[in-house]
């Protein structure tokens, strides 16, 4: 793999720039890989990369039925945090949290990882209390965040408005100064370099069609561009077509797939140097390096696989962040997208192993996926290279909708995306 | 200073009417009807902006929505600044100010352009993946850098002064441009009865008619387009909006339109209306009729200022009366453009020279340039601009249109403009706001709107059928299958002259002697300072997906969306790949079609009317008598009472103990209400809350729990037998709706046999709770009723008159004393609260508000849904196992939830109280809960503290938790986490703390 | 036969009067002044639900109130003393003077033979009358429900979405509507109408 | 954003008057006290995903109050019929 480095870039730049190297191959699949990993996103490429990386296996294929990287690793708002209230979830997190900290250098490629903290507003007695539950559970798991007075987040947010006189009065909040906002097609991207200099063969525009199963064993998947591809394992990174793969292998997931729609403004100059999000008056903003204020909101009411939502939503939205940021109403909206996110019952993701043996599934990201890229890729990798789940992810199996035993993530402390 | 290039004949000018405005500090003259672009060029005021990432000078190219370069910062004041306005596209008015928004010092000398050529070669696109990462600790530095040199136009720092609202509106058609389809369509629709809709985001009607030159019915365009609105605004059932774009076309035909209603005015004449409107349509049919947006070509240095559009050219020559320059040269691939030589020199002191990229254009036509004295050059193409500031001259090679390929000498031109046209693109994009991609056609080398999968329709340019003639035709005919129901006889289509009928060979990027990369930069979109050089670099590198490629290069994520670099950029892209621009691909738009105000998206849900805050009928007395309020859900409940200059502690203190040794009052008329009627109503309470129901006496209540099938308790609250098929069911305030769709869910979806209907009467009754040993004798005072405790027991209700108002008496607790929940009809809520205030004097009657109410509760262990539970808490895990009824015939809601083997395990988190060791201490309610002390992180957590407040009636501090396995684990003692290194040893005791016998509320 | 002894109705009207309060009593109703205002009028009267299925209730209406009882859905039937609206397939919503509510109930009451309930909401709701010129801007200020008279025809009731709460809605003529507002939602509904009024003026009661 | 026909108020309606309510024609076990943790599972949390047609539930909730199903394609958002939970043909899609 080419290093990059600002060297390199000068170098370059006195032959044009026309001696690149690709960034990643453009490979003749094999017949058979160690493991196959379908979904190009953020998650897969980083479950390839560790696989490689970490479990030295030496065949590894990411099949994506698009290109790389299109699904919601780049159509989210890029939020990094680890501040979850229940412990398996913070645990996850966190480890996510720490591998972004080393990304950039790890991948040779700048993934843009800000750390300009993050902001939870409380706006009610029984906000407050959740936020204090939280931050009282994160500085027991050894994650950084403290509880703010209103004050306390005017001096981080400037702009925001504290008066006592507006509808849902900001009380405080939860600060988690280690979090921040990441570029996400760069981690895509990063990841797919890295993992392709590792030798994993990344096919895209091919699409999974099915799975060759018998005896109750992957054998392989099929294909619309090159058939049947065997593989010792398979895993699943399909955010938005979980229920659609596992269906091709012939069970349910407790999965609903929503509509998630964000948008952003006009850039602008830098006014807002951190992450606000708020629950009670549903938004989060962020201002991106570009210049645009970076928003969005709850997921929509039903389900959808459009990447549409509703107007309503957006409307919503931009009325919470006016609430929260008088100052911004003259500010305009660009653009609206929306993704599609796959919600479990208790806002957690699936991650292990499923009825069929060698398929492995990690899913069910909700709107938490993006901050998770880096450790949900190397937690799977983990359960995909050894023969017993890992503890990370132990708490994540499937059945624990069977047994009740959920962790509550929503239903605890509000923490959505 | 003079308008050097105003020429007479604009048609949208008033030349009567000069206006004065101010651009970067400079006082300049307009006339009414003038944009700012079109001012600006009038004053010969070449540089507008720079750009982002080159610091390149850049000026006006296009007259329309498509603007990239000029991006101004409007700014009469902080208050009313708006960021990132399209010049344009904004109309003077007197005393306009605004300003550009890059380049340090000056607009005009902008440092960041020195840094220069080796700097830019620096940047190419991505450049910041590939570095800026070493030392690690230096990217929080070179992000400040980055951001810094980032964004265009400054927000305001205070509140918007303006308002914005909304309208809903609902049309069987509308219609999408009020260019010659979209007025042709509404001239037919509006022969039926249908409602139809015409807007049009110019603040005049015509569209490309405006500017052209063709005849209609033998008439001037201008007099038809007038005859046209003279017919149109006589008919009551069209309505026509004009500065009123269409923003999104979103599913069922639900398009969003955003209306600039004073943004033309100064601001003293904007008076009470809003700044802006958005209109909510629910439309019946779409007709899009959009036309077309001019593609100019990409050469090097086609960015210097005086490097324009075609035909914006002319629409400043034609419809502001501006002629930007002296000398044009003007590069085709098409007849159209054609005219815009003509129109250049129309008026005397313009030259022109043609140069086409076609071996043999029309010869008519160009028989007709060479008479109006323009040099025509054909299999010619400009591949390069020469000027920093400005264009000075055009270096003009031989071109070979089938090849692609430069031939022959280079020869220089001067020039002050130079305009070209590639051709033209369809505006497709609100018919792939609701997920249909834009289909490629060769033949016009262009994309045009898929099947939509809305009752959508296209008429005129933006069917990529660009004559006059047929946009006529096609309006009509949209019109006429859109409003099929009607039955509308067809219109004939005005008789058409046109001056120039389109004829096109495709080209979109002018090669240059030098290889793109190494050739001056080519640029595809402006505002990014994305070339073609860096889309060539972005396949090489291996993004081969369209998306990659702009994903990577930034294409076309500007303000301007990449209106006019789109097609440029795929067609360059799809030449790296070698592919076709059919294979390559487009990507799909979304909204906004032009950038909204967040104000004009909120509307009017801003301030105080951004939610509804919702009020009990007692609202003004408490208001009046001090109370500060919490929210729960959407109401305003009373907190506590200060008097005077009372902490809260002291305040909630004195309510505490007035509730405990006298009489307090609280207003619970927010608790949610549900009257149930109905001969299986009994049955029903029975299905839906865990403990039964069959039993309950008339006149008798009973504490309900409700839980999801899941087994965790969602909602609790105290029911009344009001007769045997009749019942008033509470909930908790912030349940209350959610309850209510819970119980239709079930008695709809499931369980329909069941007779029994249920009503909100949440808002019917307002409800005075009177509380403490003093509440008999103070309710004794007011009514007749016989308050003795064998006639009217604890759980019981009555139905009696206090204080001359009839109402119903629940004689309920949930403070743990004495209490008589008081229902009175809402209308004389306020009233009984009034009299019960004044007769309670004696008794030195306190209001309390809901904190006092929580600390009273939880002296008694009663649980907050919500607060102390947390939707993974079962009835068992609060101790509550009396209220579940196990042996009821029927497997009420919840049960086989609960039965769950996780729920049934050992050591589940369970609701106790905890005594501080320190009695001063108030444990932080959300504190978590540790057996020992961690010696390292992460510490092994076994609960949280839910409800924790000081108790003035026990002089101690005291908290309810949930601990894991707390159930068994009373009298140990555990840690408490209070704050950073901060822990706080609390024993782990019974939930009830005060009167565990239950005398004092069964007095 | 009569089951009415199986529900609880009571009078709860006091016999003294003079106690009762409008829900609007805290509202801002000062005018504002315009070419052509909006006017806001509230009338006070008696809300009552009626629950059950048609066929145990149209004969009940009809003896009781003299009135059909609606079934065709988002109609109503008025006469001097009462006006009953189709709120749903199960649902009507019946309006009388204010001091005829509680016989009113009564005598339904009484009348039911099969299953029904009934209830008084008359403390929860009340009927506000916009009307003027604009009275229909106003509306498609609030509601995403098309309010232009060929959809929302005289006589037409429907329940639906108003700014961030719900009302009934009712077009009395082509410039004067009804809204049944909830009573907490009062001030809100008020607030709001004012506001969006402000452009053309308001004329209060 | 949909406009959904309210079969008890005979005509359509925008998305703003309506609750979603997931994946219609869910029956609760006859005899839940029978059910396996695992069957009960299912009922709970396992709900159909399809890419295309959606039968689902709605309540038209500032409106009539009253449940109903609808038939949607989930990708293009299309709505193919509404419908009363007590429509003999309930169950076809």
């Amino acid at each position: 793999m080419q290093r990059y480095s600002a060297f390199s870039l000068f170098r370059h730049a006195l032959t044009y720039h026309e001696n690149w190297q690709k960034v990643w191959r453009n490979p003749e699949p094999k017949k058979h890989y160690d493991v196959i990993i379908i979904g190009g996103g953020g998650h897969g490429l980083a479950t390839a990369y560790y696989l490689a990386k970490n479990h030295g296996v030496k065949h590894i294929a990411v099949i994506e039925k698009g290109y790389l990287g299109g699904g919601n690793t780049g159509r989210n708002t890029t939020i990094v945090r680890s501040n979850y209230l229940w412990d398996e979830a913070a645990q996850l997190y966190e480890h996510a949290l720490k591998l972004w900290e080393g990304l950039s250098m790890d991948l040779n490629y700048n993934v843009m990882f800000s750390q300009r903290g993050v902001l939870n507003l409380g706006h009610t007695l029984q906000d407050m209390r959740d936020i204090e539950r939280r931050v009282s559970a994160n500085r027991l798991n050894g994650i950084d965040g403290e509880v703010l007075d209103a004050e306390g987040v005017k001096n981080i947010a400037p702009l925001i408005n504290i008066s006592k006189h507006t509808r849902y009065p900001i009380m405080g909040a939860s600060w988690q100064p280690r979090g921040g906002v990441a570029r996400h097609d760069a981690v895509a991207w990063g990841f797919a370099r890295a993992a392709d200099a590792l030798g994993v063969d990344l096919l895209q525009q091919c699409e999974v069609t099915g799975f060759d199963i018998s005896g109750g064993q992957v054998k392989g998947v099929q294909t619309s561009q090159y058939g049947l591809l065997g593989a010792e394992r398979v895993g699943c990174v399909v955010a938005g077509n979980s229920s659609v793969l596992a269906g091709y292998a012939g069970f349910d997931l407790p999965i609903e797939s929503h509509p998630l729609q964000a948008l952003v403004s006009e850039p602008i100059k830098p006014v807002l140097d951190t992450v606000v999000m708020s629950n009670q008056v549903h938004g989060y903003i962020s201002q991106s390096d570009k210049g645009d204020l970076v928003i969005g909101a709850g997921i929509d009411s039903y389900t959808g696989y459009g990447q549409r939502g509703s107007f309503t939503t957006i409307e919503h939205t931009l009325a919470a962040i006016i609430e929260l940021f008088p100052s911004f109403s003259r500010v305009r909206m660009n653009r609206q997208w929306g993704g599609i996110v796959d919600t479990t019952p208790d806002a957690c993701p699936i991650m292990g192993s499923s009825p069929v043996e060698g398929l492995y599934f990690n899913c069910g990201w909700g709107t938490g996926g993006f901050k998770a890229t880096p450790g949900s890729g190397h937690v799977f990798a983990d359960c995909l290279a050894s023969e017993e789940i890992p503890a990370m992810a132990k708490p994540f199996a499937l059945d624990r909708f069977y047994s009740g035993a959920l962790i509550d993530e929503h239903g605890a402390a509000g923490v959505a995306h | 200073m003079t308008e050097a290039n105003r020429i007479p004949g604009g048609n949208d000018i008033d030349y009567s009417c000069p206006i004065t405005f101010t651009f970067n500090g400079k006082q300049l003259t307009g006339y009414q009807g003038d944009t700012i672009a079109s001012a600006l060029l009038a004053n010969d005021i070449k540089i507008v902006g720079r750009s982002f990432k080159y610091g390149r000078p850049r000026g006006i190219v296009s007259a329309g929505e498509e603007e990239p370069n000029g991006i101004l910062q409007l700014a009469d004041s902080d208050a009313t600044a708006v960021p990132n306005v399209r010049a344009t596209q904004q109309e003077i008015y007197e005393g306009l100010v605004c300003r550009t928004t890059n380049g340090w010092p000056s607009v005009d000398f902008d440092v960041m352009s020195l840094v220069g050529d080796l700097a830019a070669k620096m940047m190419p696109p991505g450049f910041y993946y590939k570095t800026l990462m070493f030392p690690q600790f230096l990217w929080p530095w070179y992000e400040k850098v980055i951001r810094a040199g980032a964004g265009l136009g400054v927000a305001p720092s205070v509140p918007d002064v303006d308002t914005y609202d909304k309208l809903n509106r609902h049309c069987d058609l509308l219609i999408v441009g009020a260019g010659p389809a979209g007025l042709a369509a509404a001239a037919q629709a509006s022969r039926s009865n249908a409602r139809v809709l015409l807007v049009d985001e110019s603040p005049n009607p015509g569209g490309s008619l405006r500017l052209s030159r063709d005849l209609i019915d033998g008439q001037s365009a201008a007099a038809w387009i007038e005859k046209t609105m003279r017919e149109l605004s006589g008919k009551a059932n069209v309505e026509i909006l004009l500065r009123t774009t269409a923003t999104g076309y979103h599913d069922h035909n639900f398009v969003t339109l955003h209306e600039r209603r004073s943004d033309h005015l100064p601001s003293r004449q904007k008076g009470a209306s809003s700044r802006q409107r958005m209109h909510r349509v629910r439309a019946g049919a779409v007709l899009l009729a959009t036309g077309a947006q001019e593609r100019p070509l990409v050469f090097a240095n086609n960015d210097v200022p005086g490097c324009m559009q075609a035909n914006a050219v002319s629409a400043y020559i034609r419809q502001y009366g501006v002629r930007p320059g002296k000398q044009l040269v003007l590069m085709t691939t098409n007849n159209s453009a054609y005219q815009t030589a003509f129109d250049w020199v129309d008026t005397e002191g313009g030259t022109a020279v043609v140069v086409d990229t076609r071996a043999a254009p029309d010869p008519v036509l160009v028989a007709r340039a060479k008479a109006a004295g323009i040099r025509v050059m054909v299999s010619s193409a400009v591949i390069e601009t020469k000027g920093l500031r400005q264009v000075k001259s055009a270096v003009i090679s031989g071109f070979n249109s089938q090849t692609q390929t430069l031939m022959g000498r280079l020869v220089h031109i001067k020039a002050d403009v130079i305009a070209s046209s590639g051709g033209w693109s369809p505006v497709v994009h609100l018919s792939s706001h609701t997920g249909t991609r834009p289909e490629w056609r060769e033949d016009i080398s262009a994309f045009v709107p898929g099947v939509s999968k809305q009752n959508m329709w296209t008429a005129g340019a933006v069917t990529g059928d660009f004559s006059l003639a047929s946009a006529l035709g096609q309006g009509i005919d949209a019109a006429t299958s859109a409003l099929t129901q009607y039955d509308l006889p067809r219109l004939a289509v005005p008789e058409v002259q046109e001056a120039i009928p389109l004829e096109m060979e495709p080209c979109f990027h002018i090669p240059h002697t030098r290889a793109t990369s190494r050739a001056p930069m080519q640029f595809v979109d402006y505002q990014l300072d994305v070339t073609a050089a860096s889309i060539e670099l972005a396949t090489r590198e291996g993004f081969e997906s369209v998306e990659h490629v702009k994903r990577y290069t930034a294409l076309g994520f500007g303000t301007d969306q990449g209106k006019i670099s789109n097609v440029n950029g795929v067609a360059i892209a799809a030449k790296a790949l070698g592919r076709s621009i059919a294979e390559t691909g487009t990507t799909m738009f979304r909204p906004n079609y032009t950038p909204v105000s967040f104000g004009a998206m909120a509307g009017r849900d801003v301030g105080k009317l951004f939610e509804p805050k919702r009020y009990t009928a007692m609202q003004s007395w408490h208001e009046q008598n001090g109370a500060l309020f919490e929210d729960v859900g959407q109401w305003k409940r009373p907190w506590y009472f200060p008097q005077g200059s009372e902490t809260m502690r002291a305040a909630v203190d004195r309510e505490c103990l007035a509730v405990r040794n006298g009489v307090g009052i609280l207003d619970a008329s927010t608790l949610g209400k549900i009257d149930i009627q109905g001969a299986d109503a009994r049955e029903f309470l029975n299905r839906i809350y865990t403990n039964a129901w069959l039993k309950l006496g008339v006149g008798k209540c009973r504490y309900g729990l409700m839980c999801g099938e899941d087994g965790m308790v969602m909602d609790d609250g105290v029911t009344a037998c009001l007769a045997d098929n009749h019942f008033v069911m509470t909930t908790t305030t912030g349940g209350a709706a959610r309850v209510l769709e819970w119980l239709e869910l079930w008695h709809q979806t499931e369980w329909p046999e069941l007779n029994v209907y249920f009503n909100t009467v949440t808002d019917h009754w307002a409800t005075a709770t009177i509380s403490g040993p003093d509440a008999r004798a103070l309710l004794s005072e007011l009514t007749d009723t016989d308050l003795d405790s064998d006639n009217f027991p604890f759980m019981a209700w009555r139905e009696g008159v206090v204080a001359d108002i009839p109402g119903r008496i629940f004689r309920i607790s949930f403070t743990g004393e004495l209490s008589y929940e008081i229902n009175v009809n809402a209308n004389y809520g306020l009233a009984l609260w009034e009299r019960l205030i004044e007769a309670g004097k004696k008794y030195n009657l306190t209001p309390y508000g809901t904190e006092t109410m929580h600390v009273l509760r939880a002296e008694k262990g009663f649980i907050i849904v919500g607060q102390d539970t947390d939707g993974a808490v079962t009835p068992e895990d609060l101790g509550m196992e009396w209220a579940i009824a196990r042996r009821k015939k029927f497997s009420f809601v919840g049960k086989r939830g609960m039965a769950r083997e996780d729920c049934q395990r050992a050591q589940r988190k369970q609701l106790v109280g905890l005594s501080p060791i320190d009695t001063n201490v108030i444990l932080p309610e959300g504190s978590q809960i540790v057996f020992e002390r961690p010696t390292q992180l992460p510490a092994n957590m076994v609960g949280h503290v839910t409800s924790s407040y000081f108790s003035p009636t026990l002089n101690k501090s005291f908290a309810l938790a949930l601990v894991r396995g707390g159930l068994d684990r009373q009298g140990e003692t555990v840690q408490v986490s209070i704050g950073p290194d901060e822990w706080m040893a609390a024993e782990i005791c019974s939930t009830v703390f005060y009167d565990p016998a239950g005398d004092r509320q069964n007095v | 036969m009569s089951n009415a002894d199986q529900y609880a109705v009571m009078q709860q009207r006091p016999e003294i009067s003079g106690l009762a309060r409008s829900v609007f009593a805290d509202a801002d109703k000062s005018q504002i002044s315009g070419v052509n205002p909006v006017r806001l009028n509230e009338i006070q009267c008696g809300h009552i639900v009626i629950r059950g299925l048609e066929n145990d209730i149209k004969d009940v209406v009809q003896s009781q109130l003299e009135l059909p009882l609606p079934t065709e859905p988002l109609s109503c039937y008025q006469n001097d003393a009462a006006c009953i609206r189709w709120i749903s397939p199960d649902e009507w919503l019946v309006t009388v003077a204010e001091n005829e509510t509680h016989s009113t109930e009564v005598k339904l009451r009484l009348a039911v033979e099969g299953y029904a309930a009934i209830v008084n909401v008359s403390g929860g709701q009340t009927l506000l009358q916009l009307a003027g010129e604009h009275a229909e801007e106003v509306l498609m200020k609030s509601t995403s429900y098309d309010v232009h008279e060929s959809n929302l025809k005289v006589g037409k009731v429907v329940t639906t979405t108003f700014a961030h709460t719900q009302v009934v809605l009712r077009r009395l003529d082509t410039n004067s509507f009804e809204l049944v507002v909830r009573r907490s939602f009062a001030d809100y509904v008020f607030a709001w109408i004012r506001d969006a009024a402000a452009e053309f003026g308001v004329d209060t009661y | 954003m949909l406009n959904i026909y309210c079969p008890f108020c005979a005509e359509s309606r925008s998305e703003e008057e309506f609750h979603y309510h997931g994946q219609a024609h869910i029956v609760r076990p006859a005899d839940p006290d029978a059910c396996s943790d695992e069957a009960w599972g299912n009922y709970l949390y396992f709900r159909a995903n399809p890419r295309g047609l959606h039968t689902e539930m709605w309540v038209h909730a500032a409106g009539c109050r009253k449940y109903f199903n609808v038939v949607r394609d989930t990708v293009t958002y299309e709505i193919h019929r509404s419908y009363r939970i007590d429509d003999p043909q309930a169950s076809a899609l």
